[in-house]
């Protein structure tokens, strides 16, 4: 099977993000891959179907930015903070392009992914019923036991064309090595068909550790070194939640004009990261 | 003149309706305020569980988001976001699940999608169900807290989010769900609790200072309020001096750190 | 939620483990709760349905004994060395007692035990396809997938009435932390109305360790301590399997004479263990 | 007089079959004994997968048990059980999977589970399944290796319990089955392949010494020789070192840890 490479996370972007595609990047609270996100709006990639349980402000930032024509999530918020500004000014006011949005729970989403990594079609749970999801979300059905003839959800798998996931280190083999919490993200690497993982590091060999997951380097498509990739987000051992970065994200985030000079402020003539 | 804040007393009377012992599906914000008041109060022995994937958290200080590093550091066993809701949430393991609500209805059905307009275009977009809607199908039983106001809570929500009960008596079983149910709805005015006959949530407590006429005026349907309406005990010193503590350290390792 | 309580081995089936319960004793070569299985023949319980993924010679003993009426299983043989002959001398010859079989394969078993952990009544596989299984087993069925009209595999959960495992360490709550190679363990127990858990030792507090597993002491209904539960199998940092016992079971068990006499010098005659 | 046994033919045939570099799913036995020593002579990179869940597992030494504390230690990651089958084998990201059988007929189906009499009451009792059916239904390809005799290869298996290539051309995919199914089948005496037409085993290499007679006699259906029947290179010096040094020191820690 073809193994991981190494590559800057511009050219990586460049490889495996295309207009059109459906991406995923994942990360609960803890190694979301801002860096990652980042670089996609600066290479203006356009008409992503965007995938993430709790889109934050990483997917405001595409969201405003206009990267994104369809949001499939399950929850879209600034945890702590509030609203997000660029996700609700896209659905209620089209801005800057409309978007579709899928919306599902957090317990369809991690199914969602489980059976994507699982080669299966579609995921069975206990869910949703009685929502007004039900009716508004045409990726919820129902499903027979073919045992007991109890009447349950299904939802279909999540099959990124790439997700995208920060990590605290690859060895130099491109094998990858995360710990702490740890979320949906190997299911969504496994549930897609290549894996970009940006890195806190690259070591020699992997110390064991408590709670650690490891993604071996035929799992994975290309591996960029970016420290500090996860901010404002954090990577356990390497760096804390920049909480103030949150709080003042819905400032700038309000306001249309004072998002896009961010964007051209932080991200377009920022540079690579 | 109170010492104390409505927010206050209504985190007070969150945390007191956990028992010591249960098992705790815990939210940000003032779920977890009140989660662990009560973790430091009367309830030593109370699991929390984090939808991060922590399980038996013992956060040292408030954690400021979902995923904080202290929640995995403190927790008994840390799993993965599939796991807690297929192994832990979905088989009805845990006792009590905490949700807040941006609209509530008279039969305790939640709303945190959308406000106004229709779905595709709404007048205010809500951050979406996250895990509430599994949460309120399968926890044992759940408790809301919100602060009360007409535009909060009403007659009908405009989109259900998570089922209370549905229509009325009945839905809950009809629908298959498992848990009871929203057993009790904790405002900065009182608390309103489900008719065992009706299921229309109905006032039964008032936190000192607030009056029938501020919960009635705050409610979007003619609010029921039970015979023997009680008033809620007051927070006390220690209550009090615990839960300043917590706020006033809230996050802060995550600063110093 | 009702919280483990420690007991001895011997009271500990007493309580849990009744005439007719189905039973699982899991444990993947590492960790098998021999100790609790004889103990189970010492009570000389009859009548048991046996879930096991690989019954190995620990069913051999019990089914050799006549606790058995039913298996459900995957692969039972001596792992290494060959047959089970007290397994098969039921399945061949009814003897002591005939013995129903309810066979499935790795794939079905351990995401049927998945199922009974997520409190689902079924799991869908891709499995058993074109094997004479099918028609052999009544509980695999076929399953459509309502997104895309696939056709899969359904199988039902597991629920036994007790799960019995062995782990290397509880603490003093009656918390349980099992590494190394966890096969199918917390699965099972969490499939189960009930769990027993045999450990090497109690400590006053678990030092996290890589791979391992933390099952809360409100899963565990008791906790029995039998240092050396495992043997033959092995606790990873206790013991090493002995492969020597294995070998000699193929002998010992071969004959129904040898047999009885084995049970009765070192299962019944031995007392607790 | 040669001066190795078939058996090591056999072994060595088979550690040669596994390509540096590909995913390899290994039962306990002879199937574990190629895979290593193909680690060790040519196929440095080949990742070992046990179901017991052990994911690209180096042991210094052959495991005597699928789950020999060894292939924990040395695993790139260890895995529960499920994970194994759902997350790994299922979705196909298994190149070789390696089976033995008691039976195998000439379109390769596998029985291990019963033979003679009644399914209820056989007259042998095998042990069963195993990973065997989604083994040889989600790997890319399949290698069985099993001594030859009439016994074993016989035209029709008793039982089913692993497909190979059903009952022809195009059964395989009528069933849904992702892998290509049965590559090779390694014998003591040799080597038997599909027939990309017929799909029926054909005997394509017999080892050094042994002859088509005793392959014809050793199978049960009249055997196809290939046009172009191959003689296997005998194991080089190098095969046999690694390979009896592997045997002699099998489970060695095992005794001394």
């Amino acid at each position: 099977m073809p193994l991981a490479t190494f590559a800057g996370l511009d050219e990586a972007v460049a490889d495996l993000v295309h207009d059109g595609d459906t991406v995923a990047l994942e990360g609960f609270t803890h190694l979301i891959p801002h860096a990652a996100g980042h670089e996609i709006i600066r290479q203006r990639r356009t008409g992503l179907t965007l995938v993430r349980m709790t889109p934050d402000i990483v997917y405001d930032q595409l969201i405003g930015a206009g990267c994104a024509t369809k949001l499939v999530f399950s929850w879209g918020g600034n945890p702590g903070v509030g609203s997000l500004h660029r996700f609700r000014d896209a659905v209620e006011h089209d801005w800057p392009v409309p978007l579709e949005i899928e919306e599902h729970s957090h317990a369809g989403m991690a199914n969602r992914y489980v059976a994507g990594a699982s080669g299966m079609p579609f995921a069975v749970l206990r869910g949703y019923t009685g929502t007004d999801l039900v009716a508004r979300t045409a990726t919820i059905k129902t499903i027979t036991c073919p045992f007991t003839g109890e009447v349950l959800t299904a939802v279909p798998a999540i099959r990124p064309d790439v997700t995208v996931i920060h990590a605290q280190q690859a060895d130099r083999n491109g094998n990858v090595m995360m710990w702490g919490i740890t979320g949906v993200q190997k299911e969504a690497v496994l549930a897609a068909r290549q894996a970009l993982v940006t890195v806190e590091e690259v070591v020699d060999e992997f110390t064991p550790r408590p709670g650690a997951v490891v993604l071996p380097n035929w799992v994975v498509t290309r591996v960029a070194v970016v420290p500090g990739g996860a901010h404002p987000s954090y990577a356990d051992g390497y760096s804390v939640r920049d909480n103030e970065y949150y709080q003042r994200w819905d400032a700038i985030s309000r306001d249309r004009e004072s998002f896009r000079s961010w964007v051209d402020d932080h991200i377009m003539r920022a540079g690579g990261e | 003149m109170a010492d104390w804040t409505s927010d206050e007393m209504m985190t007070v009377a969150a945390a007191r309706a956990l028992y010591d012992g249960v098992v705790c599906f815990v939210g940000i914000g003032l779920p977890s305020t009140a989660a662990n008041l009560a973790r430091r109060t009367h309830a030593p022995n109370l699991v929390l569980v984090y939808e991060s994937g922590t399980l038996g958290a013992k956060p040292a200080h408030l954690p400021l988001s979902i995923g904080d590093g202290v929640l995995a550091e403190s927790a008994d066993s840390v799993i993965t976001v599939p796991e807690v809701f297929n192994y832990w949430l979905q088989p009805g393991r845990v006792d009590i699940g905490f949700l807040g609500a941006a609209q509530i209805d008279r039969f305790a059905n939640i709303n945190t999608t959308v406000i106004g307009g229709d779905y595709e275009h709404p007048k205010i977009r809500l951050p979406g169900a996250g895990g509430a809607p599994e949460i309120a199908a399968s926890c044992r039983e759940v408790i809301v807290v919100v602060r009360q106001s007409r535009r909060t809570f009403t007659d009908r929500v405009d989109f259900v989010t998570s089922v209370g009960f549905g229509a009325g008596p009945g839905d809950r079983e009809r629908l298959g769900l498992r848990g009871a149910g929203p057993r009790r709805v904790i405002t900065d005015l009182g608390v309103l609790e489900p008719d065992p006959d009706t299921c229309e949530l109905v006032l039964t407590h008032l936190h000192p200072g607030a009056t029938v006429e501020q919960a009635t005026e705050a409610t979007g349907w003619p609010l029921v309020v039970r015979d023997d309406l009680a008033v809620t005990e007051p927070p006390t010193g220690a209550e009090l001096d615990v839960l300043r503590a917590l706020q006033a350290g809230a996050g802060g390792r995550q600063q110093t750190a």
